[in-house]
């Protein structure tokens, strides 16, 4: 089930990831949580809050610091049979897990000739803003987009965030999950009962026809604030949510792109053989040279994510730059546009809560 | 740090235990029939991988799997051939797995160095050093989860080469493991070299054991290379597991006879000199075990094994390969 | 300098990688090169012979088996004015060594605001072929090329084997040079006297006006295989070798298919965000809509390696399939071409000597 | 395994040398009061990074780092501030980078979690824990490749907190550290947690010193809390590596006395009673040392180390930020 009436209840992003977790251990006994701090008072960020209280420290519980190891402690749990959820406060400690995750837990089945299944849910966090620094906001999930055998998955909203973890939960593939530090507090309309926002299947977010921007993770949120800069000067842009990265939806957003001839995609990492790229790629491989489609890539600025605040606003995309590239493929004769920075500071405040 | 096993005269005492000896040299000996076999093809160019031979080492192998039951997993190596059929692994399977074949044990997909059983317990191999540590300890958390408390609890031994202690993985298990209490007995194959390299280029010091046993795990070398020492040390161990008592750790001393990789002697190439082997030679297991035997039993034994051997390699050389329509099996659940 | 005369002698891939090392060694002594068995008997294949008795162990040493450890080492004594050269016999254990070349190699300058630099350079070989299976096969390229901070190379030939190793060397940032196994006995014309093939600068390998063939990497001598097959039917492949992936000379790829109207990429590892994906993104990027190019990446199958050699054979590019590949590009309305696979195994004799 | 340290009056004896205490009491108190004008200004949102304070255990820091030489190096951890400052770091550049200025010690790529001073010696932190480890060993290994064989030959020093020393990386280094005999003065500052999780939830046993030993490095722990006992190891172990005899270790057993991350106090959130500081707080290093030097020489250095800080701070706030167009310096060199 992908879309939903708005009947649900409005929550935040952090609190649907608690409850999605919530229920389905309490569904499946085989179902834990670890990983650094998931059982201490602040719970990261929330989003175990009360798990310990309910399910004990058999089944969540903090390890010591050593990603690698624990790592595999996830995938031989899962291989055994069990339905681990690593997590992790940061993306960028993911690095210390590559061996494991790609080496073995994307390799596992095939490897083995289908003998085994890896059941496995690894969460992460981009640590976006507020001097994070170069190593505590990385969005590294191209690398494992490039990976078969792993799923990826980056829900931009609360509704996502439940049904994508239930599916990941469900799922019998090892998925890397990526979560947005500045999303937990995002509310939209989460039905209670438990369901699946399922793998490969992309949402059109808002429909427009001069140019289809494709976000990634919160640069979903940052489209759609683009999208009402861009309105104020004519440009009708559709935004579309690939939601999971691997499968990934090729075809709705190629089906977009050929309407529009126009594809902008922007990420939540750099744009160097990054999530953008493949979606370029993939499109244009679909619609062969006659889609003579005009494309662009906007992504993390090519360096080490900088704490100053000066460096840090050049180092991110946002609605206003999000808005001038897309701009820019519409009209490619016109001088560059950027909108009037107050505006782009009121499109902050928009919010997607449905209904989906 | 060049290990010497104990001359034959001066081992530990024979068990009296016939039924004991026969099956270890059973597995002793399936397993040499099985790589002389591999070696012997091995030029024929009909196994298109890798091959890492155990030859000289199948007695910590087949001493340890001894004490394990079969609902009790092991975690092996690329140079995996003795734990795999010494805890039960299909044989058929794993020689049509080197074939390529899809009667293989992991359909061709994985090759003489991703050996897996998993109905037999065998839960496969990296051909990346110490990776499947963590992997080990993880069916240990799993084990313990489900542990029904009585003496059939499951444990997992986990096999590793001495170069794989030099991994961070292996120091990070070992605290988890001891942390938790989990079932699971490392065994340390120490056979002195990494490849080319011996222990004095990697090792700041020997004193491995002591190491491990500063994280409460009771942590014991065998240098006797006795496949009984093994076998009771292992027996004792799993029994301290089943009853709750958290990890254990064996290294056990031992000497590779072939190269690193593949099928041949490699002494004439000067990293190490022949007399290391010698000692070990005399005091081989396999022989040692069948003079322990009544000859016609070993006689026996030996055409029924010989028998068995010879049908793994012809039903390999006769199954199907994959087809290249099967490429994509697999990849998802 | 990245152009030479023929008269170099005609050296093995494996003898300029040693040579280029040697030359090095001998002209800055704060090169060193270590890494698991560059000091044994079987040095690396080769690469790595005479070493050792030139310039003794502390300058060519062999390490525990603890590669993330090691590559810390390495940047640590490159930040401390050493130039380490530290070697893995494949490139799948790199993912042991992510956090830190991802972590610190790549962002230490930028992160330490320039007060430091990492002249490291960490060579690994893909392992391509006889049954070396999931976990020694892997070209992992795209996954550095992501990464602002580093540089990445991949030599095809002896030449730039030697002039990039060189070049690699002299640089003052962490450079990771991808080598391929298959390519260690290849011939071509090496001059003696040190040169450098220096970053950024692609080749034209062989010229065609129907399709651009880019290859990585040893599909450049795939590629050139393919264009005998393709001039048979008539279709003019022009070839390309990148040689640098980052910085990588999108102009000279740009420039090519602006021509061709046609542009395939043929790597050496996934095409999911891979350096296909890039290449594509790049090109089209910069040619906009009018260059109504057509595109296609082909490389590994999107799974793990597989030993079998049925299925070995099926999941590697040849000649054979990116010929066909380009065909279709060429002529997509006519049925499917596949070259005689006699004369594709034919064309595996071709080799690629220069000049260059 | 709460530690509590020596009473105050059941210390090491206070060394005769008023030079001594003057200088450790000096670096002592700056860091302090840095540490507690960066508490202040802290919620005005001037520094809009986090920031890691090491209050009531800049004893280790300035204790090893007073055994060091200026060419010497240190490695210090996103908890660097006291070794930063200890080994002679730009205190007007660290609170500048602080600020996200230009004028910061990284221009403002570095933030609180990254200062670096290579004209001091120190070499640079990590926010992954642990990652500074091997990184350190390298210059100890360029160091080594460089020594005169005299006893200027160049030592580093790298701190690092216990849960550091559970990353795979730790075990790694130091088996390479003692089989290359690389000057390497490891410092672990044991202040019994990782954020909020103590070390009875990471590690299966306290054996930490006797773990190291088996790799050959002399380990001592100290557990007084004595900026004297500290100083006197890292001398003695200093002074040994400078003739050669490899690596040492030290772990420091300490008390965090503010939040994991952030200015204020924590004992309000129940992972940990404040009663567990009570007897730190009662033999701080800082008021200690002030009471052991003639009070008008404490006001004096009151008075310059306050203005010092001032001056920085102000530097700080005046400093201009960099400009966007900055963005791409740096990515290469
Ligand atoms: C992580 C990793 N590093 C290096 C290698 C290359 N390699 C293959 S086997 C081997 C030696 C391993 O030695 P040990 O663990 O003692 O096992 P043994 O081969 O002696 O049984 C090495 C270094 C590898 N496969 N994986
Ligand atoms: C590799 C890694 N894992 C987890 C974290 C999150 N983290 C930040 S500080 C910290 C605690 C480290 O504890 P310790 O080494 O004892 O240092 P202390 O903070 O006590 O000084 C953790 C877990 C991290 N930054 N890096
Ligand atoms: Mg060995
Ligand atoms: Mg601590």
């Amino acid at each position: 089930m992908t879309t939903s009436t708005p009947d649900g209840r409005l929550l935040r992003y952090v609190d649907a990831l608690r409850e999605a977790v919530a229920q389905e251990m309490r569904r499946d006994a085989d179902v834990f949580v670890f990983g650094l701090d998931v059982d201490d008072h602040k719970s990261i960020q929330g989003s175990t809050a009360g798990l310990l209280a309910e399910f004990g420290a058999e089944r969540v519980f903090t390890t010591p610091l050593s990603e690698d190891a624990m790592t595999g402690v996830a995938i031989g749990a899962a291989m055994a049979g069990m339905r681990p959820i690593h997590v992790h406060i940061r993306m960028d400690f993911l690095l210390l897990c590559m061996n494991q995750l790609i080496n073995i837990a994307a390799k596992a089945r095939a490897m083995y000739g289908g003998s085994v299944t890896v059941p496995l849910v690894v969460r992460s966090m981009v640590g976006k803003s507020w001097g994070q620094g170069a190593q505590h906001s990385q969005g590294l999930h191209s690398m494992f987009m490039h990976v078969p055998g792993l799923k990826v998955v980056a829900p931009s909203n609360a509704h996502d965030a439940k049904g994508c973890m239930i599916a990941a939960i469900r799922d019998d593939n090892p998925v890397i999950f990526m979560e947005h530090r500045l999303l937990y507090p995002t509310e939209a309309y989460v039905p209670e009962p438990a369901y699946e926002v399922q793998p490969g299947k992309a949402r059109v977010v808002a429909p427009g026809s001069d140019v289809t921007m494709v976000g990634i993770s919160n640069m979903v949120l940052e489209c759609l604030r683009a999208r009402e800069l861009l309105a104020e000067v004519g440009v009708s842009a559709e935004v579309i949510d690939p939601i999971w990265l691997t499968p990934l939806d090729i075809d709705t957003i190629a089906e977009s792109a050929r309407r529009t001839r126009r594809l902008l995609v922007a990420d939540n990492g750099w744009t160097a053989c990054g999530a953008g790229a493949e979606i370029v790629a993939g499109v244009l491989e679909r619609l062969g040279p006659e889609g003579g489609v005009a494309v662009k890539r906007v992504g993390f600025a090519a360096t080490a994510c900088p704490p100053s605040p000066v460096l840090e606003a050049a180092f991110y995309p946002n609605p206003g730059t999000v808005a001038s590239a897309a701009h820019a493929l519409v009209h490619p004769a016109a001088p560059v546009w950027t909108p009037d920075p107050e505006r782009t500071k009121l499109a902050h405040q928009v919010q997607f809560r449905g209904p989906f | 740090m060049s290990i010497v096993p104990a001359p034959v005269e001066a081992q530990t005492p024979v068990p009296d235990d016939p039924a004991l000896i026969e099956r270890l040299y059973r597995n002793l000996r399936l397993t040499r029939l099985v790589e002389d076999e591999v070696a012997r093809v091995y030029p024929t160019d009909v196994i298109k991988s890798p091959v890492h031979l155990s030859i000289g080492q199948e007695f910590v192998s087949v001493g340890v799997c001894d004490a394990l039951e079969p609902s009790d997993h092991v975690s092996i190596t690329y140079r995996g051939h003795a734990a795999y059929l010494a805890k039960g692994g299909d044989l058929n399977a794993m020689i049509a797995e080197m074939y390529g074949k899809k009667t293989g044990c992991a359909q061709g997909r994985g090759g003489s160095m991703h050996l897996v059983d998993m109905a037999a317990g065998v839960i496969g191999a990296s051909a990346v050093v110490g990776t499947s540590i963590p992997v080990a300890t993880g069916f240990a958390l799993a084990a313990k989860r489900k542990a029904t408390g009585t003496a059939n609890s499951g444990v997992v031994a986990c096999f590793i080469g001495d170069g794989a202690t030099e991994e961070g993985c292996f120091a990070e298990s070992l605290n988890f493991a001891a942390l938790h209490r989990l079932p699971i007995l490392f065994v340390c194959e120490n056979n002195g070299y990494a490849i080319h390299e011996p222990l004095a280029k990697r090792w700041a010091t020997d004193r491995l054991c002591e190491r491990v046993a500063t994280y409460g795990i009771p942590a014991t070398r065998i240098e006797d290379g006795d496949v009984f020492t093994v076998r009771d040390a292992a027996a004792a161990a799993v029994r301290a597991m089943r009853a709750g008592h958290g990890p254990a750790f064996l290294e056990v001393m031992c000497y590779r006879w072939r190269e690193h990789v593949g099928p041949s002697e490699d002494f004439n190439q000067g990293y190490r000199p022949a007399s290391d082997m010698a000692p070990w030679a005399a005091r081989d297991e396999v022989a040692r075990l069948a003079a322990l035997l009544p000859p016609d039993r070993v006689a026996a034994l030996e055409a029924e094994i010989a028998a068995t051997v010879a049908a793994a390699f012809a039903f390999a050389e006769t199954s199907p390969f994959p087809l290249s329509e099967d490429l994509y099996d697999h990849v998802y659940a």
